[in-house]
């Protein structure tokens, strides 16, 4: 049914329609839509049957779907930035037991500061925590993205993350097709568990494992993963069978075929980058974007392929590793700087920063032109920066040891912008 | 000649079993098809009294349940020494998430058996006393809170024993850990309040909170029955003496548990709904210098000269628990026996 | 295989792979200590074994273990001074078990349910002469028999009994009692001539073609004290005394009786003479109540009757209607001085109670036997220096009780047996003594000892009734079941229950357990928890 | 595409607001983005919300800079700096007022708008009325209606039907239909007036 809904409330809908038997809430923005949807789903008897448990925590709240998950019940919960952290060890302790947990992550930044905004900050703070990772770049796709991941995690006795922006997404009052009951009762057959807490059939889940087994133990989570690079396409084109619509899948590409220059971003961003990519295009640029759907397994050989041509490759970011570079552009560089092809990393959208579509224009027209550095930073405010190392580098408290260090800073932060 | 039976029996009433005991009053210890949800094999120390305890408490609660259970485990030695890949030493369907988290995890365990009408099988938690009263207290509260239909068993060796002994919230006054060493002006670990963790479950006011000792198999036996008969939040904690943190001779495990109550430092009650119930009296009443002195936590204690002032003091915490719970039958006036 | 996660789940109790018994320095190994009432009994009783069935209601079994070492529970139940009951670890937790009680109530239950003792061996034709047919020789009689011996018991009193009859007041002993345990051995085939003392031992066995004999003559010769006495003077002997009880026409001793002497025969003859009419029964003792070598009990139950005592006090001289009595100290040594301080006590009669001698007249025409300080000398296996012919009871060096003089017939008993057969060596090494140190005693319930009726005062001062009542069922398995089974197991699970790796094996109902050292770490937690005593530690071995 | 501002007070509804606008349009048959001010205001701070409207599929994220069109649902925000900020020179401002444009000070940015491009509204008194409560939100969505031609009445009508319920169904239709008919009345009225006489009409 087509819908003019909130996309908190679409997924949701959506979730109720997967059938999951025990849902652990915890409030936290931009998420907290999510789950009251889902509870005013369970409470009004149209989701049933569910436990729908109100925890003390996100640690909690993961944990009771470990728990539920471990005893064969369908388990969704849904979090968001410091939610996600402090949920962290379970999460890692889910996929490590290998169960098929969904949960939803309304992406927000991870303070200090404190800051209740999008970014990416949190997802990719746990992308190396064994779970899939699927960035939703719509509402709609958010929707069918949740209903393909009850689908993935259990056929692989993986859990999946859904990954979407927070607020921009889940509080965003757009049209969205949710699926009928019985599409998606057709699409996902109730949970057969590979491995289940049964008292007929006693076993122990969740060994210690040491250093004589443990590489395997991780190598074959590794191997299970990477299996879903084969699954993901094939769910995909299975919904779509389905459902009649195509969404999700590995990397989604629009108008890159001829692009010399290829713009990858993960989640809404790609919309606003689709119209500069048309406005671009009208100016005769050839420029196009793909989006990397899934994030986790990382999509190597479909993301390389997609990239083929390219002349420059321009990653938007909603998160870096501090220090470091871009988590995403460093993926991307590594995949295609052997080809020759050129890379680009724009910090972009930091709690919830607006990412303006004259913002990206210019940034993609110095990238064109080659004045774009490796690594940047959208709309930096250069003033409140430069002010701020100047009074470093003369803190009196810094001066004697330290002397060098904030120039050296001053010089890199120049030369990274 | 017609035989008359005695209700009075040896032993009947404190050791595992008695031939002269009417069956359905022996232990379920006693029994020689007993579950044996801890079976052999397991890593745990000589003498190890959580082995002992996690046995006693899951062999009784598979009784209570006809076997049909399911247990989530805390990190801690208890996993570590009985899940050590590849083999396990539970015959229980069991589960280990985290060291903080299981009581959610049981939560979700009991949700699960909820939703899909599962009223036979029965959730129990367990953890030692680090992932009850410090790492796992947020969980467990909430679990408490939400009266989630789980036993948690706290399986209390007052240390972080696992990771070589440090302080835990539980960790007696004056006990030495390597992380309150034995030296310096007040040696060993802090008097302060402790983190009285029944108390803080009676606060709760869930259906069931019970202490119980190893040393004391029938008042465990039945206590876990009773809390298999309720629904809802349930505690049990469950001394169980640690050889090695305690600096005891592996011989000794059930004997201090029984000394730990005689002398009155940890009293046997129950409790329901925010309610205390009954204690269990003490049979032969000990000083707290008979508790201390084979262990070597307390060995600073007895030094030369020796500490008299903590030792007063902790006999002072014992004689507090013999007044608060009436743990001599002073008030209730003694039961016959 | 696991069909399982990979490392992740694992299979449930595979954990038997991993034999921790490699753990263990030291391993528990079951025992079975000597309880300290079994060390105590002169009768060599196995109290703890029959105490066990006794406690399961078994009371047959339990009469049946009791007769393996003495065929006279209901007198040795009545009669003997339980030193078991001394030596009792109970006695140290709480207050001794009352075996004496619960044994006399086997022993009545066996004569009111007419259970026999057991069937004889094989005959072996070998003859055995009994002399003298008191406790020791009953019993000496009765283990040969059961050998499958011949046995004759020679006896010269009109009844079979000695002490028991002659020497012990109905009130403690009745005589039917008596009757029926005698009979119980008579119908194993022993016969009993009464009437018919032997003069001379060896051609009595010559007569008699015995191969061997036991000589339980008894010591029934008042010993001989000089106290000097007017002519007109009353004085009785006591085992005269106590004799004539039993007689119809019992001896005439006035209201106020004296008693001279601190023994269990001053006591019997103090409380016979207050049944026969004595207003006063007074015994005259040299030294203080601690030093009083009558049993406590028989003590008190006279005390109890009425009976007074002149402690510290000797007889200096006996008149007519009176005696003079000495007052006494103690010295540093502990024995009795005169002071020179003479009161008088009304007396129309003075019972010597002073001990008794043995006259071993009959053993004068024997080669080889040894007499010293008027007692008969008996190797380790009671025999005489007289090949063949043994001794035994109140005319060897030893206590003069009746459980020592049935333990006496049991071990000459044996000894004869072994002897007839040829065979050497003693009994197998006795097990190390349970103490009250191996146990732990927290384990066993609170529970007081059952106290026996007594009669009332009134009619203890009238008659021989039998002054002391014996247990109902309920009281006797009450006591039975207060025993702590020193050191021997008795089944109460808590080695399985305790043991932290299920390395102890329940075997079932009287199959005890075993260990199981694949997985026993040798912690020790059985050793300590045992309430009996009936596991150690021992190293395990290079 | 076609791009609101709504500006408002925490609790007033400004977020229902931009989302039922997206509703209305949806119900017209268009594409349409509402998403309200990412913030966590509180009660009575100064919020806002958006809507985008278009023919076709939206699909930028991108802030709204340069809105068509604003919707002020308390007039006491005419003191907040920038509050136009962005109003495209074609824009239309709905405010909820019961003076005059003079009146309340915004006559000189009116004027260089299009004429009948601005309107007061007294959307309050409207929703007493009809609600018993001053909820401006459902008012001010019936005379946006009638002012730009961006949504149909018949569509506001039936998302304001799909969110509310009982009492508070019929008094939302119902405040923003008069709304309606009052607003389309008075921009008839105004469409032939000299600009100084633009305001409130007379009772």
């Amino acid at each position: 049914m087509l819908r003019q809904i909130e996309g908190s409330r679409a997924v949701a809908e959506a979730v109720a329609l997967c059938r999951p038997r025990v849902v652990s809430a915890y409030p936290i923005s931009p998420q907290t839509h999510i789950i009251e949807g889902v509870g005013s789903l369970v409470k009004s008897g149209r989701l049933k049957p569910c436990e729908f448990i109100n925890v003390e925590s996100e640690f909690a709240a993961m944990s009771v779907s470990i728990g539920a998950a471990a005893t064969g019940a369908r388990a969704y919960t849904a979090t968001s930035g410091p939610g996600l952290l402090d949920m962290a060890e379970a999460v890692f302790n889910a996929s490590g037991l290998g169960l098929p947990i969904v949960m939803t992550v309304a992406n927000r930044a991870v303070g200090a500061p404190i800051n209740i905004g999008n970014d990416h900050s949190d997802a990719m703070a746990l992308r190396d925590s064994g779970w899939i990772q699927l960035f939703a770049e719509t509402n709609q796709h958010a929707v069918d993205l949740h209903i393909q991941a009850f689908r993935l995690a259990e056929r692989l006795s993986v859990p999946v993350m859904v990954c979407m922006d927070g607020f921009i997404l889940t509080h965003s009052v757009e049209r969205v097709e949710i699926p009928t009951q019985e599409q998606v009762d057709r699409y996902l057959r109730p949970f057969a568990p590979q491995q289940v807490l049964d008292p007929a059939a006693p076993v122990s889940i969740g060994a210690m494992v040491g250093p004589e087994a443990f590489t395997e133990v991780r190598y074959l989570a590794h191997a299970r993963l990477l299996e879903a690079l084969v699954c993901i396409p094939e769910l995909a084109a299975e919904f779509e069978r389905v459902v009649g619509r195509p969404s999700g899948g590995l990397v989604s590409a629009y108008r890159s075929e001829d692009a010399e220059t290829i713009v990858v971003a993960l989640g809404s961003v790609v919309g606003t980058v689709k119209d500069v990519v048309d406005q671009m295009r009208e100016e005769g640029l050839k420029i196009g974007v793909v989006a990397v759907t899934t994030f986790r397994p990382f999509p190597e050989q479909a993301l390389g392929q997609a990239l083929e041509g390219a002349h420059r490759v321009v990653v938007i970011e909603k998160a870096f590793a501090v220090g470091g570079r871009g988590v995403l552009g460093a993926q991307v560089d590594a995949l295609v700087s052997d080809r020759g092809t050129k890379t680009y990393t724009v910090v972009a959208g930091l709690g919830g920063r607006s990412i303006p579509e004259a913002s990206l224009r210019r940034v993609l027209g110095e990238a064109i032109r080659g004045e774009l550095g490796a690594m940047s930073f959208l709309d930096l405010d250069r003033v409140v920066v430069d002010r701020e190392l100047a009074r470093m580098a003369e803190d009196p408290r810094r001066a004697p040891s330290t002397a060098r260090v904030p120039r050296d800073v001053r010089e890199n932060a120049a030369r990274i912008v | 000649m017609t035989e008359q039976t005695s209700s009075y029996c040896q032993v009947g009433s404190f050791a595992v079993g008695n031939r002269l005991v009417d069956p359905h009053l022996r232990t379920v210890q006693s029994d020689r098809l007993r579950p044996n949800a801890l079976t052999s094999g397991h890593r745990a120390c000589q003498g190890c009294g959580e082995a002992l305890g996690a046995r006693f408490v899951l062999d009784a609660a598979m009784a209570a349940t006809d076997r049909q259970l399911i247990v989530v485990n805390a990190t801690g030695c208890l996993e570590v020494f009985s899940t050590p890949y590849p083999e396990t030493a539970w015959q229980v369907a069991w589960m280990h998430s985290l060291f903080g988290n299981t009581a959610a995890v049981a939560t979700g365990v009991a949700a699960a058996l909820k939703v899909r009408g599962d009223t036979a099988t029965r959730v129990i938690a367990q953890a030692g006393d680090g992932g009850t009263v410090d790492i796992g207290f947020g969980c467990l509260s909430g679990m408490f809170e939400r009266n989630d239909d789980v036993l948690f068993v706290c399986y209390d060796n007052q240390a972080y024993m696992n990771t070589g002994v440090q302080r835990s919230a539980s960790t007696p006054a004056a006990a030495r850990t390597a992380t309150t060493e034995a030296r310096g002006r007040e040696p060993g670990n802090a008097f302060g309040q402790g983190k009285n963790l029944p108390a803080l479950a009676v606060a709760h006011e869930i259906p069931y909170v019970a202490t119980a000792s190893v040393a004391y198999l029938h008042d465990l036996e039945a206590k876990v029955g009773r809390a298999m008969e309720l629904h809802g939040a349930r505690y049990l904690h469950v001394l169980v003496p640690c050889p090695l943190g305690w600096g005891a001779a592996s011989r000794d495990t059930i004997r201090l548990a029984r000394l730990a109550c005689e002398t009155g430092l940890f009293p046997l009650f129950e409790a329901a709904h925010g309610e205390i119930l009954s204690a269990t009296p003490i049979r032969h009443r000990e000083p707290v210098e008979a508790y201390l002195r084979p262990q070597r936590r307390f060995a600073h204690l007895f030094a030369d000269p020796p500490r008299t002032d903590d030792i007063a003091r902790i006999q002072a915490i014992a004689d507090r628990n013999i007044g608060r719970f009436d743990l001599l039958g002073e008030r209730a006036g003694k039961g016959s026996r | 295989m696991s069909e399982h996660p990979f490392a992740i789940t694992l299979d449930a109790g595979s954990s038997r792979d991993n034999r921790t018994g490699s753990w263990r320095v030291e391993r528990p190994i079951y025992v079975d200590r000597m309880p300290p009432c079994n060390d105590a009994c002169p009768a060599g009783e196995n109290i703890q074994r029959w105490l066990y069935h006794a406690e399961a209601g078994a009371y047959e079994a339990a009469w049946r273990g009791l007769v393996e070492d003495n065929p006279l529970p209901a007198i040795c139940g009545r009669v003997c001074f339980h030193p078991c009951e001394a030596a009792c670890n109970r006695g140290k937790v709480d207050e001794a078990v009352g075996i004496r009680a619960v044994e006399r109530f086997l022993g009545d239950a066996a004569i009111a349910h007419g259970w026999r003792l057991p069937e004889r061996a094989p005959a072996t034709g070998r003859r055995v002469l009994v002399v003298g047919s008191g406790p020791s020789g009953l019993s000496a009689a009765y283990h040969l028999a059961r050998a499958g011996h011949e046995v004759v018991v020679r006896e010269a009193a009109p009844r079979p009994g000695g002490m028991l009859r002659y020497g012990i007041p109905k009130y403690r002993l009745p005589r039917e009692v008596i009757d029926a345990e005698i009979s119980a051995i008579e119908d194993l085939g022993v016969e009993i001539r009464c009437d018919a003392g032997v003069a001379d031992i060896a051609s009595a066995m010559a007569e008699g073609a015995f191969d061997a004999a036991y000589l339980v003559l008894g010591a029934q010769l008042s010993h001989r004290v000089q106290v000097p006495a007017a002519d007109s003077a009353r004085l009785l002997d006591a085992l005269a005394f106590l004799a004539g009880t039993e007689a119809a026409e019992p001896v005439a001793i006035g209201r106020r009786v004296v008693v001279y002497g601190g023994g269990d025969t001053a006591m019997d003859a103090a409380r016979s003479a207050k049944r026969l009419g004595a207003t006063d029964a007074v015994i005259v003792y040299r030294r203080n109540r601690r030093k009083m070598p009558a049993h406590a009990d028989l003590v008190e139950e006279a005390l109890a009757e009425g009976v007074t005592v002149r402690w510290m006090s000797t007889i200096s001289r006996v008149e007519k209607d009176k005696v003079l009595v000495e007052k006494m100290e103690l010295d540093s040594a502990g024995f009795p001085q005169p002071t020179g301080e003479f009161t008088n006590l009304d007396a129309d009669c003075v019972i010597l109670a002073l001990g008794q001698d043995a006259d071993l007249a009959p053993l004068a025409a024997l080669e080889g036997v040894e007499v010293r300080d008027g007692l008969v000398v008996v190797d380790a296996q009671m025999m005489t220096g007289h090949s063949g012919v043994f001794a035994g009871g109140d005319m060897v060096p030893a206590e003069r009780t009746v459980t020592v003089a049935v333990g006496h017939g049991k071990r000459a008993a044996r000894n004869i047996d072994r002897w007839l057969r040829g065979e050497t060596g003693g009994p197998p090494p006795r097990h190390e003594l349970a103490s009250i140190e191996t146990l732990n005693t927290w384990y066993y319930a609170d529970a007081g000892r059952t106290v026996q009726p007594e009669l009332e005062a009134q009619r203890r001062q009238t008659g021989f009734e039998e002054v002391v009542g014996g247990l109902d069922e309920p009281n006797a398995l009450f006591e039975a079941r207060r025993c702590l089974s020193c050191g021997n197991c008795f089944e109460c699970d808590n080695c399985y229950g305790v043991c932290p790796d299920n390395a102890v094996s329940k075997l079932g109902p009287g199959e005890r357990y075993v260990f199981d050292y694949d997985y026993c770490k040798g912690c020790g937690i059985c050793v300590a928890e045992c309430p009996c005593g009936a596991i150690v530690m021992v190293p395990e071995l290079i | 595409m076609f791009q609101v501002r709504i500006h408002g007070r925490g609790g007033q509804g400004v977020v229902t607001a931009a989302e039922l606008l997206a509703v209305a349009a949806f119900n017209d048959g268009r594409h349409a983005q509402a998403f309200p001010s990412f913030g966590s205001e509180r009660t009575g701070a100064p919020v806002v919300s958006f809507c985008r409207i278009s023919e076709r599929e939206i699909r930028t994220r991108s802030p709204i800079d340069e809105p068509d069109a604003l919707v002020i649902q308390d007039a006491t925000l005419l003191r907040q700096a920038g509050l136009f900020a962005g109003l495209r020179s074609h824009g239309w401002v709905l405010v909820n007022t019961t003076k005059t444009l003079v009146a309340i000070g915004v006559a000189g940015f009116v004027a260089e708008l299009p004429e009948n491009h601005v309107l007061g509204l007294r959307a309050t008194e409207i929703a007493l009325q009809h609600l018993g409560r001053p909820l401006p939100n459902t008012v001010l969505l019936g005379g946006f209606a009638a002012l730009t031609g961006a949504v149909s009445l018949a569509a506001v009508v039936t998302a304001i039907e799909d969110r509310f319920s009982g009492a508070m169904r019929e008094g939302n239709v119902a405040a923003a239909t008069e709304a309606f008919n009052l607003t389309r009345g008075m921009v008839g009225t105004w469409a032939t007036r000299e600009r100084s006489a633009v305001g409130a009409p007379p009772d």
